[in-house]
């Protein structure tokens, strides 16, 4: 217990944790989104539905979405305490500092992106979340028809996943590299997967507020 | 060539420091960037002033003891090169450059722009050697090294310490001066035996000394004179992990 | 640069005088690979104090090359054609890629310019087969002793030499010394302790108190330009003549108008400076002093005066086959010559050849 | 004065091996009761101090540098000698003893010489289990090249950086003493004075280049590794804090006047 307390108590034992925590989260959103698009189904949303009801009512399921938050929270804490005592490292700032001609504007603004998609993240889950599980929402799919009819959440929504996927853009890779995979054997495969994490997700998450906002309603109305 | 320079002046450690006005008057091209500092300190002699304190020896980018902050990068403009070996051919006439200290929690200011490594070396004695003692030794060939393996191991021991990747780091993180070691002394046969050890007591004595995480912008790697890679942090991360079981 | 360099590069210069072309221009039958001409068997491997003498005769002569024409060039087209430029990376790349950091030129295109210049010292301190000096106690190591090089180190010698001191020599005899005597504590309270620090002191206020005009590292100059023209790789006795009028004036000059800014409590580089400098100037006139009583010449020391036909130094193993040892007899006093005869049991000396 | 250079009798190749049986030994358990200065921590010194450390005495290591790693030695590029005749081209101690008694023009100490030539195996394999990543070949033997004044192939190299890999070996070997408590490191502190007592060296007396203090320090012998004198010519390609300030003593200059040079 000692030694796995002095391991993640360590900067780098923070940074795997980050890691590990980050994976997860990224393997939450293939769910997430492979979900969602159910929305795209034709049926007046009766899919998603089922599948938002079954979610909600399974038990191992709300087990491990504690487990989800769990882990949400630990990513966020943790990258705190990792923020602020990198900040104590350097004591005096200096006057003149180039960093963008050696770095990536991704890796720069990991805190800022972190911070935007926790914004976010609160927005999303007051929005969603929280009628559906708490409130006792049964016709969820409606309340995203609904939301996504409206200008400013679909902006919001695009705005919310460029940032996520900036995030994933040095995130991912950068998970991998702390974890000691991103070996010159495998650090293009880790790159080429990296791109349904940054791209491929994002785009995917974005298709859904963009097709209810240009034809989704519609077609949801006539359905009904 | 006339440069335009602010230079960090910071009496001792104590003191606040500021930034100080000079000009440097006839640099040629070929001088290289400490020649050049060196002229502005003969004329502040001259003036019975105090001149400018940087550390500096060898002057051919080995020894890693010159390193400095020059308009915003370290070791200046130019990649895989130490200060000394930063020519004034890679400025402009009329140029204005800012020269700052390395700044780090970790290297403090002793004056001007002579910094405290010798959190370096604390890292270095928590375990960046092997235990060979002297003498009783095999004969050196009885330990094969494949060549590749001989070169990746040099390609980390090049570093030569000057913590210009503390310094590019937007953390102040000291991974790549560490990883240099433990990566080399872990592909080599001759690491092994202390290879749990010395991953878990370097990286220890690495926060110990306040040192910020790496949160993997390369900036080291960018930075560094002997461009020693960003892989090698991957090696330390997983001997770090491998260290655990 | 290394003289490793002359493992695969060639060195030469143009066979005509003054010749300004660029080097790429010069076709082969127009240059001399004089290392090679002169010495057909040890060719661009000669040792360096040869190499060396040959590059100024060569300079000397009006052959040289580059702007300041005090260079001859070290090519490695030949090795690149035989070996593919990976293979000379491999070899020599962070010596090649510091020459293009120096001099802004790219030495797999264009050949090095090179020249001489000091690298090491085979003289030091005297110290008996266990490396322990005239003070019992004190014992010398590395390139500090004069002991294992001669006249002149070749390459990839002085780390050997440091290295074999270090690790195999100094722990046995070192603990031969302690063993074989008796140590009463001594307190750095200690008069003579007092007597160092005061001594110290006062010179350091000395320094410190002149305040004159001149920089250090101005005088650093000066005396080394001395040094470097009359004392270098050739010398004569005219010249170590006037060497020996030169250096003591810079050096009384030095300690009535050297400047130093600053205080002695505090980090000041030019302090420490002006205290080596001071000390290269009283050495700087004992190597004058030795190199005009070696009437010989021999590896490194080179007396113009004593050569042979072919220009090669000629040594004269009747009168100095031994080690000069200077005794040092305190600050501007003369130093007292000592002499440990060289004997020579299995190796014969013979006029050096690299024929 | 006369110079006793105490070269043991015996052919030349025996006369290291009996002298070293004929030396007197400290008993390990005694050792801890001396104390040993070492000045300047390059190759040599870095070297000595690590192994005087190990044999159990307590050693103090000045270095008026912030660090052991920033040594001159660290400039040497080309590469080290040792007749291992891995090459297969007739090299042997005594050939290496041979040329660098004829490179040196005939003015050194046979004894010696055979000396260094006799020890110098033992480096590369001390070096090698340092961790000193040496160049090798495919199959993973150590390789080699020739260099000046000698017609074998016998240089040990790493890349152009042996110098530099060497030292940070010493330096290794050093903090892992400084690591086991038996060397304590001074750094920025120059050597000013050799305090001798009775007719011995007993100690040094050394400013402390951050405060301007000087700090006296007692032992039982003194050991100088403090390098050449090169900078006395203004134009060399030693670094600019070489110097030959410890050397200042009342003791013998030999041969001064034998300097180097190479090519720049």
């Amino acid at each position: 217990m000692n030694a796995f307390f002095a391991f993640i108590n360590s900067s780098v034992g923070k940074k795997i944790l980050m890691s590990l925590t980050g994976i997860f989260l990224c393997t939450f959103l293939v769910e997430h989104l492979a979900g969602n698009l159910l929305l795209l189904k034709k049926d007046g949303g009766e899919a998603f539905d089922a599948y938002a009801h079954f979610m909600g009512g399974n038990p191992i399921v709300r087990t491990l979405e504690i487990g989800l938050f769990a882990i949400i929270l630990i990513h966020i804490i943790n990258g705190t305490f990792i923020w602020f005592s990198n900040r104590r490292a350097r004591d005096k700032r200096y006057a003149s500092y180039k960093l963008e001609e050696n770095t990536t504007f991704q890796s720069r603004m990991m805190a800022v992106s972190a911070s935007l998609v926790f914004v976010f993240l609160v927005v999303h889950l007051a929005k969603f979340w929280v009628p559906a599980r708490i409130l006792g929402e049964q016709n969820l799919s409606s309340l995203v028809y609904a939301t996504f009819r409206q200008t400013f959440f679909v902006v919001f929504y695009l705005v919310a996943l460029v940032v996520l996927s900036y995030h994933l853009r040095h995130g991912f890779q950068s998970a991998f590299q702390t974890l000691g995979w991103k070996t010159k054997r495998y650090g293009g495969l880790i790159e080429f997967i990296a791109v349904l994490f940054w791209l491929v997700i994002p785009i995917g998450f974005a298709i859904i507020p963009l097709y209810i906002y240009f034809y989704g309603g519609s077609a949801v109305a006539m359905m009904r | 060539m006339k440069i335009h320079l602010k230079v960090w002046r910071q009496k001792d450690q104590n003191d606040g420091g500021r930034f100080v006005d000079y000009t440097a008057s006839n640099v040629s091209p070929d001088m290289s960037f400490l020649e050049m500092l060196d002229i502005v300190n003969i004329d502040l002699v001259k003036k019975g002033e105090t001149p400018i304190a940087f550390d500096h020896d060898c002057r051919e980018g080995i020894c890693g003891s010159c390193g400095m902050m020059i308009n915003g990068r370290a070791h200046g403009p130019g990649r895989g090169i130490a200060t000394c070996q930063l020519h004034m051919r890679s400025f402009q006439d009329g140029d204005s450059v800012v020269i700052e200290p390395w700044r780090a929690a970790a290297f403090p200011v002793l004056k001007d722009l002579m910094i405290d490594r010798t959190s370096f070396d604390r890292i270095m004695q928590a375990g960046g050697y092997t235990s060979a003692k002297t003498g009783g030794i095999p004969d050196g060939n009885a330990i094969l090294i494949p060549k590749p393996v001989a070169d990746e191991a040099f390609d980390a021991a090049a570093c030569i310490g000057c913590g210009a990747c503390v310094a590019a780091c937007p953390n102040s993180s000291a991974m790549l001066f560490v990883s240099a070691k433990v990566s080399q002394l872990a592909l080599l046969p001759q690491g092994q035996a202390e290879r749990t050890t010395r991953v878990q007591r370097m990286i220890a004595q690495m926060d110990e000394e306040k040192f910020g995480a790496c949160s993997n912008t390369y900036a080291c790697e960018a930075e560094c004179p002997k461009q020693i890679s960003v892989t090698h942090i991957a090696r330390l991360n997983r001997e770090f992990i491998a260290a655990q079981f | 640069m290394s003289e490793s360099l002359r493992n695969d590069g060639r060195v030469w210069v143009p066979k005509k005088k003054g010749d300004t072309r660029n080097p790429k221009d010069i076709p082969e039958s127009e240059r001399d690979y004089y290392l090679e001409r002169q010495y057909p068997s040890f060719g661009n491997l000669v040792p360096r104090d040869v190499a060396s003498r040959r590059a100024k005769e060569m300079c000397d002569n009006g052959f040289g090359v580059g702007a300041s024409k005090m260079a001859v060039y070290l090519d490695f087209a030949d090795a690149i054609k035989r070996l593919g430029k990976e293979a000379v990376f491999q070899k020599y790349g962070n010596l090649l890629d510091m020459y293009k950091q120096i001099t802004g030129e790219d030495p797999y295109t264009t050949p090095m310019r090179i020249y001489p210049a000091v690298h090491y010292t085979m003289g030091g301190l005297w110290v008996d087969y266990n490396l322990m000096s005239t003070i019992p106690g004190m014992f010398v190591l590395g390139e500090a002793n004069f002991s294992d090089h001669g006249a002149n180190r070749l390459g990839a010698s002085a780390l050997m030499q440091g290295l074999a001191d270090g690790y195999f020599i100094a722990p046995y005899t070192v603990s031969d010394y302690l063993a074989s005597n008796k140590f009463n504590a001594v307190s750095t309270d200690a008069k003579e302790f007092k007597d160092a620090e005061n001594s110290v002191t006062a010179t350091i206020n000395k320094l410190m108190g002149i305040d004159g005009k001149k920089t250090v590292d101005e005088y650093h100059r000066e005396f080394g330009k001395v040094m470097w023209d009359y004392v270098g790789m050739a010398r004569n006795k005219e010249g170590l003549k006037k060497a020996l009028t030169l250096l003591p004036k810079i050096r009384a000059e030095f300690w009535k108008n050297v400047k130093i800014t600053g205080n002695a409590h505090e980090i000041n580089m030019e302090l420490e400076k002006a205290q080596r400098v001071a000390d290269f100037m009283e050495l700087g006139e004992l190597i004058a002093m030795d190199a005009m009583n070696r009437e010989e010449s021999c590896g490194g020391h080179f007396r113009e005066e004593f050569q042979t036909e072919e220009g090669e130094a000629k040594r004269n193993d009747k009168k100095f086959s031994y080690v000069a040892a200077w005794e040092y007899k305190g600050p501007g006093k003369k130093q007292v010559l000592h002499k440990e005869d060289l004997d020579f049991e299995y190796v014969k000396p013979t006029q050096r050849s690299y024929k | 004065m006369t110079l006793d250079s105490k070269i043991p009798d015996g052919p030349i190749e025996k006369k290291w091996f009996e002298h070293k049986f004929h030396m007197k030994l400290v008993n390990p358990a005694n050792r801890r009761k001396y104390k040993i200065i070492v000045v300047g921590t390059g190759l040599a010194g870095s070297s000595v101090a690590a192994s005087l450390g190990e044999l159990g005495y307590n050693v103090l290591a000045f270095s008026y540098h912030e660090s052991p790693r920033r040594a001159h030695s660290i400039a040497a590029q080309g590469g080290i000698n040792a007749p291992k005749n891995y090459s297969n081209d007739g090299d042997s101690v005594y050939r290496l003893f041979y040329d660098t008694l004829k490179g040196g023009d005939y003015r050194a100490r046979e004894a010696n010489v055979y000396r260094l030539a006799e020890v110098s195996g033992s480096i590369i394999d001390q070096c090698v289990a340092q961790g000193v990543p040496f160049a090798r070949d495919y199959a993973g033997y150590l390789d080699n090249r020739s260099f000046g004044g000698a017609q074998v192939a016998r240089t040990f190299y790493a890349r152009g950086q042996t110098g530099q890999q060497l030292l940070l070996g010493a330096y290794s070997a050093l903090i892992r003493q400084m690591d086991a408590g038996s060397v304590k490191f001074y750094e920025r502190r120059e050597m000013l004075d050799l305090v001798v007592v009775d007719g011995k060296a007993r100690g040094i007396v050394a400013r402390n280049l951050l405060n301007g203090k000087l700090e006296s320090y007692s032992a039982d012998a003194v050991i100088l590794a403090t390098g050449g004198y090169g900078n006395v010519f203004y134009l060399s390609t030693n670094a600019k804090a070489s110097n030959a300030t410890a050397l200042r003593q009342s003791v013998l200059y030999a041969d001064p006047s034998d300097m180097h040079s190479c090519h720049r």
